[in-house]
């Protein structure tokens, strides 16, 4: 198997899938000739020409509207935020044009929305965000935040290939921090949480970018096992491989990148806290970005952002408790 | 690329020179979708009156020409996205009275099945996007369907409703100068109807925006929207321009919303005189006298389209509603089957077999 | 003290906050000449003028942008959103501009949105929506949302008031159908919970139209003693009544009208789950809409929303926990 | 209300008739201001390689005439919402080398104390309303300040810019239609470099946006960008007008970026000759012969500039970063000061004790 990046991986999966599907096709601002602000469609107008890979101008409302419209005359576009952030700009038409149209219509809406997200590298308050949680707010969206590279690709053609709109969260930080083993062809990874690494007596469940400050955080924390759940996908959440895993550690800690209030986190605490009661030995605690926009200057950055010593200060405490 | 007028001064004057397109048979069908309209959305108040029909309830009096007239000019493999003063559109396209009048009382029978109210609906299988409550958001996915018929070089059209009052969102904009950059086989139809609820034209905008379509590189066109005829034949031009590589047009077709915003609406706000002088531009009114003149059983036809609704009042009545314990079903789709727009209805006689040859 | 709907205590904040300060104004579509879609702002323009008694164009970000600007050169404008719904349409400018300027620059942005919000009546999809959860998980704005006609009118003086973006939830369900007594003259009621009814066997947590469902579920219970905590303001949270509640009840129940995944209850949910955790006697239950766009029928929506049925039946089985 | 052209070929042609409204002292402290913008973004330009910036780094190298031009118009009491490119305007309003360096730095001591980065900022208490990303957003913020203006009857003139590329978005739209209708005291500087990161204009629109504002009910003009005093006539012109209450000007500065999109952007996608053709066109070369010519000493000022800068790099570079430990501090303002835009240098001969009086 080839080693890959996390951004090769996603390329790799758009690559593979559009020369496998006709109908599949990448929209987004400056991904043609420039190949995209992260370079993820490098190559891909050479390939594909300018109609498959199809630069748009600077309309998020209209890449995503658009977008819905090609779906259900039978394409299966896949649109790029050039940051996630943007993705408010376009939140209209995902949340209630794409999100809605088949509890309403019954017509499927088969878009991927793909949100280069997170933080940690000075981005600032408009490039950093995590915007996950208001689509698992929003019914009728599917929202996946792969952490490897290989559920990268994985988790992308899976994306894809589902008839529903599917907002793909991928974190920047990662895009060449993060290298892997990668399946050559086409698979699909399902949308349901992986165990990173087991344990027994205590759960980390992250997603994306935490799933590593998780394991190292975790890797050698006074000789605990510990267990890392990487959730992978947020909705659907997968709720048996969650409580499944409270049953075995009895002890939970959530990372969450995202601000903390109403987060995918939240709804994980919540879901144990209901659910998983029985099994538990100790609060559910969670290790999250506190509700503010995240700050340009590095000091501040570090200073919010979950670290690996404030997921492994909390973990020790569970620990003890 | 400078905006014409076809409005009641124009060629399309009523009474003045009728569409060279039409048989007495389409101008007859033009007539019939208008009262089935009328009929459908009286009958559907009523029901409201009676507490039948849940929630809110929109009409289009006095619009029928705008979804009548220019859904007629599209032919069974072009798309539509439908808004909520169209009904006509859908009678076009096939669906039938029962399945709207149901959709209104929220039955199980309705096209959505109670999921969505009102005139939120469209019925995909005949080529109908249901629309979105923001305005005009179905703008933009028009302009997808015409992305994708452009892409895969097909000879086919999306077309659009929207009001006056939606030309002041973002989207109006966004849609306009994206089918305008890329020469878009979509027809954005403007709906102007002199208020957007309680708002008049002078409170939404300084310059009339049919003037806009030159700042985005195509036609805006103003029609007169009471005119059925007026209006097919000007979306049967754009229509065959979009088809033609000519890009999208807007057309502005020039009504009056005769009812309030909705049924609790009694529009206190709109002065006498301007109902008065739309009353005399009646659509339905005008249509009829074209086609008794020209010889047509109007009184026949009135019949056949009061006892159609009858029926389907009697159908939609009888339909059950739906089953609370399907509610939180069909989330998400993970059938095998490709659910996408489907052809609709196509009534215009140049659609019919060998018509096409001629170009028409 | 004069009796008042609902939506006149919300009418009677404003109009004496427009009366007694000079730098608030309101607007809107359709609020001036036809007083608004629920008839709230019904006699404003009369009194304050058109320019006080804006009746906006179509176009929410339009709103939500040009209050900001009016805000920062001292003005402290109200907006109407005609649904809560449509604020999608005016989300960026929401989240991104207002909410994230005091944090960035230090400039404060005193503007008040109001969300006529929530189902009931057979409103659809589009009309029914609950979208608090999504400005609780985007820093820099306030939540509030009153349950009865005496905190409408005080936190929304409170909302206008604050020098920060306050997103205001007001119920349309409750409009008419909730009177009571309302102080004469301006008042400020604080962002902070409010205990409805005092009990010591159970909490149920609830805001907006859930309060009164939670009133009328728990009011004769089989004899048991259930508190009902209000919450008033979800930003900021009221954590300490929170806890301290549970602490005294030891069981929770959070009911919530919007969609269930990353709401408002989950964030309280979580709360418990971490911080509470050592008083719990049973798990954290919640009873929430599930995550559907709003049903119209009124079989299905009824279904859908939390019923008093629903909320006896939780409670009921955390008692006999 | 058609679109006028004030650029190469008109009245404002390099070399050509000078405005009548600038002193020479206004014409050096144009070319200073220039030179300051140019130096700073060249000084951070450096930090940034040496790793002292970090995050990204934009600049305006090429545009210089645009903001500082356009700023240079405005009175102490107008209000600003200076976008990406557009360092000059801050520059005119008063902030200083170190303040600014200090941000890009992310210093305690910089614009934003840290919180936001490179050139999203704003000091609010010079006029200034710091951006936001999201392009462009600020329309509607600019939009606001006016609307402010006009209900308390005030003689203020906001200000905002934008590039090319955001014209493409809704609140483009939104902005101009709400300005349009109210006619709003507000002035709209298109700055169209020719790119939006590495998209052309002719994947943007296809027809320039300054043609649009006639559909707005107000003047689109199209003004040399980089000629500082065509900016700063154009734009003095529009502020006379919006005060005197005849609504909004769109400007549209016709330029180039000469640098990347950013930092990172080698720019490959821009032809060689595109380059070489704007190169000519410096806007400060152009200054620098013009009021070399009218005898200034342009070589002191140089110095002058050069040694601001140096002072300013030093004092930014003694800057602390922020304290982590107030990372979570300011979400929200409960002070008793009234924290609002303030007045801002207006350095202008024609605001002077007296000038105004002369209807300057
Ligand atoms: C984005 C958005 N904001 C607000 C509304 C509420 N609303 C429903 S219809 C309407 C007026 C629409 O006017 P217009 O576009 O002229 O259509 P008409 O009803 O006159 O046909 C408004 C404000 C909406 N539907 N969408
Ligand atoms: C709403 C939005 N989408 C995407 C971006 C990312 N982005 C940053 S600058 C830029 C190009 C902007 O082009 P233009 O408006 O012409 O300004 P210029 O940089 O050329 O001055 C893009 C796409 C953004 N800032 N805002
Ligand atoms: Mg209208
Ligand atoms: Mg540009």
């Amino acid at each position: 198997m080839p080693t890959m990046t996390y951004l090769q991986a996603i390329s790799d999966a758009m690559r593979q899938e559009m020369r496998h599907d006709e109908r599949v096709f990448v929209m987004g601002e400056d991904i043609g000739v420039f190949g995209g602000a992260f370079k993820v469609t490098d190559g891909f107008i050479e390939e594909f020409g300018p109609d498959r890979v199809m630069d748009t101008p600077l309309a998020e409302s209209g890449i995503i509207g658009t977008a819905v419209g090609a779906a259900v005359v039978g394409l299966r576009p896949i649109c790029e935020m050039q940051f996630a952030d943007f993705i408010s700009c376009g939140f209209d038409q995902l949340v209630n044009v794409a999100g809605k149209m088949y509890y309403r219509q019954g017509l499927p809406v088969n878009i991927t929305v793909r949100l280069p997200s997170g933080g940690g590298f000075s981005g600032g308050p408009y490039h950093s965000q995590n915007p996950e949680a208001w689509f698992m707010h929003a019914p009728g969206m599917k929202v996946v935040a792969p952490s490897t590279a290989e559920d990268a690709k994985g988790l992308l053609v899976s994306a894809v290939r589902d008839r529903n709109p599917v907002v793909f969260l991928e974190h920047k930080h990662l895009y060449r921090r993060v290298k892997g083993e990668v399946p050559d062809g086409l698979y699909e990874t399902p949308f349901t949480a992986r165990v990173a690494r087991e344990g027994t007596d205590l759960t980390v469940f992250a997603y994306g970018a935490m799933v590593h400050t998780a394991m190292e955080a975790t890797e050698d924390l006074d000789g605990a096992s510990v267990e890392v759940v990487d959730l992978r996908s947020l909705v659907p959440l997968d709720e048996e491989a969650i409580l499944a895993s409270v049953r075995k550690t009895s002890k939970a800690l959530i990372v969450d990148e995202a601000n903390e209030t109403c987060a995918a986190g939240a709804q994980v605490a919540a879901l144990i806290a209901d659910r998983g009661f029985e099994d538990l030995d100790g609060p559910v605690r969670r290790v999250a970005t506190p509700d503010i926009p995240i700050p340009f200057s590095p000091p501040l950055e570090q200073a919010v952002l979950p670290s690996v010593d404030r997921v492994k200060e909390a973990a020790r405490e569970l620990l003890e408790y | 690329m400078a905006t014409k007028t076809a409005g009641p001064e124009g060629e399309h004057a009523p009474g003045g020179v009728a569409s060279e397109h039409l048989t007495l048979d389409d101008r007859v069908a033009l007539l019939k979708y208008m009262l089935l309209m009328r009929g459908i959305e009286e009958r559907a108040m009523n029901l409201y009156r009676q507490g039948k029909v849940p929630g809110s309830f929109y009409d289009g009096y006095g619009q029928e020409a705008v979804s009548v007239g220019s859904a007629f000019a599209m032919a069974a493999e072009d798309r539509l996205c439908v808004l909520h003063r169209d009904l006509g559109a859908h009678l076009v396209r096939g669906v039938t009275p029962a399945r709207i009048l149901g959709q209104y009382m929220g039955r199980d029978g309705g096209v959505t099945g109670g999921r969505d109210g009102n005139i939120h609906f469209g019925d995909f299988r005949v080529g109908c996007v249901g629309m979105v409550s923001m305005l005009p958001d179905m703008m933009l996915v028009a302009t997808g369907l015409a992305m994708a018929f452009k892409m895969r070089r097909e000879a086919r059209c999306a077309i659009t409703w929207f009001g006056d009052g939606s030309t002041s969102r973002g989207d109006f904009h966004e849609a306009m100068n994206w089918a305008g950059l890329q020469r878009l086989p979509v027809i954005f139809v403007l709906e102007n109807n002199q208020y957007a609820y309680s708002t008049p034209l002078d409170q939404q905008f300084a310059v009339d925006p049919v003037e806009r379509a030159q700042g985005y590189g195509f036609p805006g066109v103003r029609v007169d929207g009471n005119d059925p005829e007026a209006m097919f034949e000007a979306t049967r031009e754009a229509r065959e321009r979009a088809i033609a590589g000519g890009g999208p047009t807007l057309l502005e077709a020039m009504t009056m919303r005769m009812h309030g915003h909705a049924a609790h609406d009694d529009m206190k706000y709109v002065p006498k005189e301007q109902v008065e002088e739309w009353r005399q531009k009646d659509p339905i009114d005008r249509q009829e006298a074209r086609v008794r003149d020209l010889g047509a059983d109007v009184d026949a036809l009135r019949e056949e389209v009061t006892a159609a609704i009858d029926a389907g009042t009697q159908e939609a009545l009888a339909m059950a509603m739906p089953d609370p314990a399907t509610a939180t079903d069909r989330v998400f789709y993970d059938g095998e089957e490709d659910l996408v727009l489907g052809d609709g209805a196509a009534p215009w006689s140049g659609f019919a077999v060998g018509a096409r040859d001629r170009g028409a």
